[in-house]
């Protein structure tokens, strides 16, 4: 019964980013409200309330933050912003917070494996890379991404060719998927160019 | 019954602390009220689920937000100015 | 055996006087810790409180100190005895780390409380009470009035030192 | 319908208002007041006991917040 | 099986779980269609744009950095493959993510190109690709949430899918396609790479075309 | 969950989300925010999804200090 | 089959060639003779033949081959009374053969004509409504079963008068000379056919041949209904002389206008079909 | 008339302004099939909550090496469907006995009704989704790339 009720107001939510979208003229804040077009959409699905529903959502978040980011950097290289911020934030909980916290979230995140771990997992590692700067690990990282893509497929055809080895299969896509999704995450807390560059 | 008493203390603090705390105009002196709040909010965790995950939980929420606080004061303060 | 009221109101007072005693001894009022402590500290001097009460208060905001060491402690001595007091005191002390608190203020503080709770428990006090009396104490220091609030710490400051 | 499911259709529609009339009309206060619809639509999730996918929304949420001060920042105005 | 008297017949079915992809005659000749410009991005080399000096008998071929060229070659048959994935899918969310995907690599093909024009029209197409999303998924999310199922092999014929889902799947693939709104699709077209900027053209034309058949089915 | 918390939290929830909706000044939204936060956790663990809800404490603050980054340069320039 | 086609292909010149005759004479010139068109293909079949050094090589080719093979499919589909969509759907697929013909000469004419083409893409969405329309009224997409449903019910030109109009719209905005061709106008030379010469051209015009016969067909097969050979013919052509009238008599329009005219029709018929599946 | 709508259509600054109109019409029209809309979607995958068990809310019943029942669309596709979701390995086994509120953990961990869904089921959804990822970063790489070398 709340399906009826909570949809209408959903399409109202949408309605609302949509209307914003449509008065606003400036680039970047066009891209800031493509957040919230996003937040309303996934809204929508997340009103179906079945297992299903939860699959599907997780897919959907990931395209989102996918196109932020591939758009960011878009606007960045059309507005010509090349060159990285002159005074960089410093705290006294950036020195201390970083190893503890993201400790904890890249340790949760690989226990929990799968999307949900990537995710995690790789705002632990962003935030390390936020607050402490980084050296050159973009290649390595990129690399293990790209071999771990490889073996989610693998996992993939196992599943689909051979199911009677569900369980190595399921092994290796919660893996490849973990690592997938955690390096890419991580490798936008390198992609800031702050200090140590 | 002890619990509920706990409960109904911890829930008026609670909403007194955030009033306070949002009608207060000032940065920083809002945040005491928001640390009230957040001890208020750490109890009625701990209260609502008797459980020892949800001391982790109510630990978390409170370190977790002091560190919030923490930061927006130094943020606001200018950080370490030694760079 | 006491009405919860009462326990309470009791409780209250005694976490009132653990945390700050602990933390006047471990000299939380002498400076903020962080820039953001400091702040906090000299802008609740410049609205007519005590400069030291007034970093105390930062202190407090920025950090798990005692008067968190003390709620967590009671909080897991709701949850698991003492046990879970001593479980508190642990996080405390990851806590304190994570918001760049050099001190043992709250790990001290959650060692004794979760004592304190433990054997109060045994003579009738329920853990939750101190939960609610350690709100209620922290209500008077943090969310009356910082004015008077960071006057009385102030001078309890000056006697220490 | 759930007190939860109804606080969160409401966080949600405030939220979409705040985010799309921001006060004052600059980039950050729109990535902070962007947060605003996000916790509804965790406050439906939650409703719908969708657990894991909140788990990994509010992640999510927090990198992409990262990716938009970033690009904010190299622009340099608030 | 489904024989609708719509699209032809069916020809053979593709079974990944859930998902059942299929080819009637009619998903299978836009099939062949993408297949074939797929191979061609990879094959065919591209063009050598020539300007003309105006004032002047004088033109020049412009040097484009091959670099770029390899990079636009990997999105333009990224998005081939996406294409050849949204053709044959039977499912209404997969179909939804593949329009997503080819969104982002339309977007990859042009952004390379380091003219302003060109880089303008891709972000603001960008940001009506990366909406879009949200009407494609809002749509498939409606028709689950009325159906009960995904599968245009259950659906199909049915008639279930309230109109409301259908319109914003047309919507949402208008979007990601830029079918209609020409207008950032033609400043694209201005970037160099003919076989690798047809992509983009081919992709959207058949996505739509797709979505069509999809919306008459459902 | 008694009525009367989900009452009182829902009331610190919608206060704190026109707080940070209305007020101007960053910070001032940020603190607003975090009262909003403080309203949202207790439904989290009241459904018993306590590992959620320890995730969720973790990850707030390190949003707001990501969004710090710009609020701090903005305090620069007004400087 | 191919007589078939090489039958089609013949006729379309010819259609061409009437085309031209008749704007002519409806401008006061006398006009090339209407067997032109075809001795142009004979002609551009022995002409020497290369590829500009410009050019995208395989694209420059396979695009021809394209162009034949989509208008053979589309011939195919209405003989064998195939299914509508994928009739259209073939029809849009020449908007890419004109994309790839600008884009792959690497010549700036040819790049503008492609540009155009991308623009006036959006003018394709009048089919679809139209096929709406036509699914709406006679529930079936197959050809044969539409020819069926005209042989029971009488041509559905007077059912859906606006699908026909709009289908009337698109039909004219391929024609030559039309006021909506414009990607072959002459300020950008010939648009984007102006590198592709010798065979390559002779296969375009081939191509083009048949395109013209199949729609004027597919317009008369879908709106006329069933009807001898010899009639067809004579109703091809009173079809193509009241399109040689509109684009004698109207101006050039410019690119943009173009499109939101389309634009405009294409609203139109959608609200129709809207109402009508509210009506029906 | 016909001039000023070209002139706007013809900036593709005015895109997403055209875009959102578009989608504002489809929502307006739609609305009015909003009362026809009604909710059936619990077909597939539907939850049954169980607050009293350790895997909530995601118990879906099964011993770990055997099967249990999914609601799937096509169970004959998937030949072991069940079998992830009723898998547990050693370390979600250890938590689920040790307390009941860390269904969520568990369900993630490997095995369990998601993985089910994501890799087995629906696996196609899970390919497409991180070749968009892959493909996004690749753009962001590439040109955050060149913008520094």
């Amino acid at each position: 019964m709340s399906y009826e009720i909570a949809l209408p107001v959903v399409l109202v939510a949408v309605a609302i980013a949509f209307i914003a979208l449509m008065i606003e003229k400036d680039d970047l804040h066009r891209l800031l409200l493509t957040d919230l077009a996003e937040i309303t959409g996934l809204a929508i699905i997340a009103l179906v309330a079945t297992d299903l529903a939860e699959a599907l959502i997780l897919p959907g978040l990931v395209v989102g933050i996918s196109e932020l980011m591939a758009l960011s950097e878009v606007y960045l290289v059309k507005e010509g912003l090349t060159e990285t911020p002159k005074r960089v934030m410093h705290l006294e909980v950036m020195d201390s917070a970083p190893a503890i916290l993201g400790g904890v979230l890249v340790i949760y995140g690989i226990v929990l494996s799968g999307f949900s771990g990537g995710a995690v997992a790789g705002l632990g590692l962003l935030f390390w890379f936020f607050c402490k700067g980084h050296d050159e690990a973009f290649e390595i990282i990129e690399t293990a991404s790209g071999y771990s893509w490889a073996l989610w497929i693998a996992a993939f055809f196992i599943f689909m060719l051979a199911p009677q080895y569900w369980l190595f299969a399921v092994m290796a896509a919660g893996g490849g998927i973990l690592l997938k999704v955690m390096a890419k995450m991580a490798l936008v807390g390198t992609m800031r160019g702050g200090r140590d560059v | 019954m002890a619990e509920l008493i706990a409960l109904y203390i911890c829930g008026v603090i609670a909403l007194f602390a955030a009033l306070r705390c949002l009608i207060e105009k000032d940065t920083y002196l809002k945040l005491p009220y928001l640390n009230v709040m957040n001890f208020a909010v750490a109890g009625i965790i701990v209260l609502v689920l008797n459980h020892p995950l949800s001391l982790l939980a109510a630990v978390a929420y409170f370190v977790g937000s002091t560190l919030e606080a923490n930061a927006i004061a130094s943020a606001k303060a200018g950080g370490v100015q030694n760079d | 055996m006491l009405a919860d009221y009462e326990q309470v109101l009791i409780a209250a007072v005694i976490c009132w006087l653990l945390f700050v005693t602990i933390d006047v001894l471990f000299r939380l009022p002498e400076k903020g810790g962080v820039s953001g402590a400091s702040a906090i500290g000299k802008k609740i001097e410049a609205d007519g409180g005590d400069l030291h009460g007034g970093y105390m208060m930062g202190n407090i905001v920025s950090s798990p100190d005692a008067s968190a060491g003390t709620l967590l402690a009671a909080c897991g001595v709701y949850v698991a005895g003492l046990p879970g007091g001593l479980a508190a005191a642990v996080l405390v002390y990851i806590g304190n780390r994570i918001c760049h608190d050099p001190g043992y203020a709250g790990t001290t503080g959650a060692v004794l409380a979760s004592l304190m709770v433990a054997g109060l428990a045994g003579i009738g006090f329920a853990p939750e009470n101190f939960i609610a009396g350690m709100v209620i104490a922290i209500l008077t220091i943090q969310g009356l009035s910082h004015r008077y609030a960071s006057r009385l710490l102030g001078s309890l400051w000056g006697w220490r030192s | 319908m759930e007190p939860e499911l109804l606080l969160g259709l409401a966080i949600l529609i405030i939220g979409a208002v705040a985010a799309a009339f921001p006060r004052p009309k600059t980039y950050l206060s729109r990535i902070i007041v962007l947060e605003i619809p996000a916790w509804g639509l965790l406050l439906m999730m939650l409703a719908y006991d969708e657990a894991l996918a909140l788990l990994t929304f509010i992640a999510v949420t927090a990198i992409s917040t990262f990716v938009m001060v970033r690009v904010v920042e190299r622009r340099g105005e608030p | 099986m489904f024989d609708l008297p719509i699209e032809g017949a069916e020809l053979l079915a593709v079974e990944f779980g859930d998902i059942v992809n299929y080819f009637s005659v009619y998903t299978a000749v836009l099939f062949v269609f993408a297949l074939l410009f797929t191979v061609l991005a990879i094959i065919s080399r591209p063009e050598k744009p020539v300007d003309i000096v105006f004032g002047g008998d004088a033109y020049y071929a412009k040097k484009i950095p091959p670099e770029q060229l390899r990079f636009q070659r990997f999105m333009a048959i990224a998005c081939g493959l996406a294409t050849l994935g949204a053709m044959i899918s039977g499912d209404l969310f997969n179909f939804t993510l593949f329009s997503s995907m080819i969104g982002i690599t339309n977007i990859g093909i042009v952004a390379a190109v380091k003219n302003k024009h060109v880089l303008e029209a891709a972000y603001q197409y960008g940001i009506v690709a990366m909406v879009a999303t949200v009407p494609l998924f809002g749509g498939a999310a409606i028709a689950l949430a009325t159906t009960g199922t995904l599968s245009i092999w259950e659906l199909a014929g049915a008639g279930a899918v309230p109109l409301l889902a259908k319109m914003l799947l047309v919507v949402g693939v208008m979007g990601e396609g830029m079918a209609p709104f020409y207008i950032g699709k033609a400043e694209i077209t201005r970037a160099p790479g003919a076989p690798y900027v047809l992509m983009i053209h081919v992709s959207s034309l058949l996505l739509f075309l797709r979505v069509v058949e999809i919306a008459l089915t459902v | 969950m008694i009525e009367f918390l989900q009452v009182i939290l829902a009331v610190i929830v919608l206060l704190g989300a026109f707080a940070t909706a209305l007020s101007r000044d960053p910070f001032n939204k940020l603190i607003a925010l975090g009262v909003m936060i403080g309203g949202i956790m207790p439904f989290i663990v009241d459904r018993g999804y306590l590992d959620v809800a320890v995730v969720v404490a973790l990850v707030a603050p390190v949003t707001t200090i990501f969004v710090l980054t710009l609020a701090w340069r903005r305090d620069e320039h007004g400087a | 089959m191919i007589e078939y086609l090489i039958f089609a292909v013949f006729v379309g010149l010819l259609l061409h060639g009437i085309h031209r005759k008749a704007i002519a004479r409806i401008q006061g010139r006398p006009g090339p003779p209407i067997w032109q068109e075809i001795l142009h293909v004979l002609k551009f079949s022995f002409k020497e033949t290369w590829i500009p050094a410009t050019a995208s090589q395989t694209l420059f080719v396979a695009v021809v081959i394209i162009a034949i093979g989509v208008w053979s499919t589309a011939l195919f589909v209405l003989l064998t009374g195939g299914s509508l969509l994928l009739l259209f759907a073939v029809y849009m697929l020449h908007k890419i053969v004109e994309h790839g013909l600008g884009l792959s000469s690497g010549s700036p004419y040819g790049k503008f004509g492609a540009i155009r083409s991308v623009m006036s893409a959006a003018s394709e969405i009048p089919l679809f409504a139209t096929i709406a329309a036509i699914y709406l009224i006679t529930g079936s997409l197959m050809i044969s079963d539409i020819q069926a449903w005209q042989a029971a019910h009488g041509p559905l030109l007077f059912t859906a008068l606006p699908a026909a109009i709009a289908l009337y719209i698109v039909v004219l905005a391929k024609m030559h000379y039309s006021p909506f061709a414009v990607i072959e106008s002459k300020e950008i030379v010939s648009g984007n056919v102006t590198e592709h010469f010798g065979v390559w051209r002779a296969g375009l015009e081939a191509a083009f041949g048949l395109k013209t016969f199949v729609l004027l067909y597919a317009f008369i097969v879908l709106f006329l209904g069933p009807m001898p050979l010899l009639l067809a013919a004579v109703a091809m052509v009173l079809l193509l002389l009241s399109l040689s009238f509109i684009c004698a008599l109207s101006p050039m329009l410019s690119p943009f206008d173009t499109v939101t005219i389309q634009i405009g029709t294409a609203g139109l018929i959608v609200v129709y079909v809207l109402l009508m599946g509210v009506i029906v | 008339m016909i001039r000023r709508i070209s002139e706007i259509l013809s900036e593709y600054e005015n895109l997403t302004f055209l875009y959102a109109v578009l989608v504002l019409v489809v929502l307006l029209i739609g609305a009015f099939s909003l009362p026809t809309i009604t909710y059936q979607g619990d077909d597939l995958y539907p939850k049954t909550i169980d607050r009293t068990s350790t895997l909530d809310p995601y118990d879906r019943g099964g011993e770990p090496f055997n099967t249990t029942t999914v609601a799937a669309q096509y169970p004959e596709n998937s030949p072991y469907l069940g079998y992830v979701t009723a898998y547990l390995t050693p370390l979600s086994l250890f938590l689920a006995e040790i307390t009941p509120h860390l269904g969520t953990t568990i369900v993630s961990h490997p095995g369990g009704i998601i993985d089910e869904i994501l890799y087995n089921t629906r696996g196609l959804d899970t390919v497409v989704e991180t070749s968009i990822l892959f493909t996004a970063f690749a753009i962001a790489s590439y040109l955050f790339r060149r913008r520094n070398g």
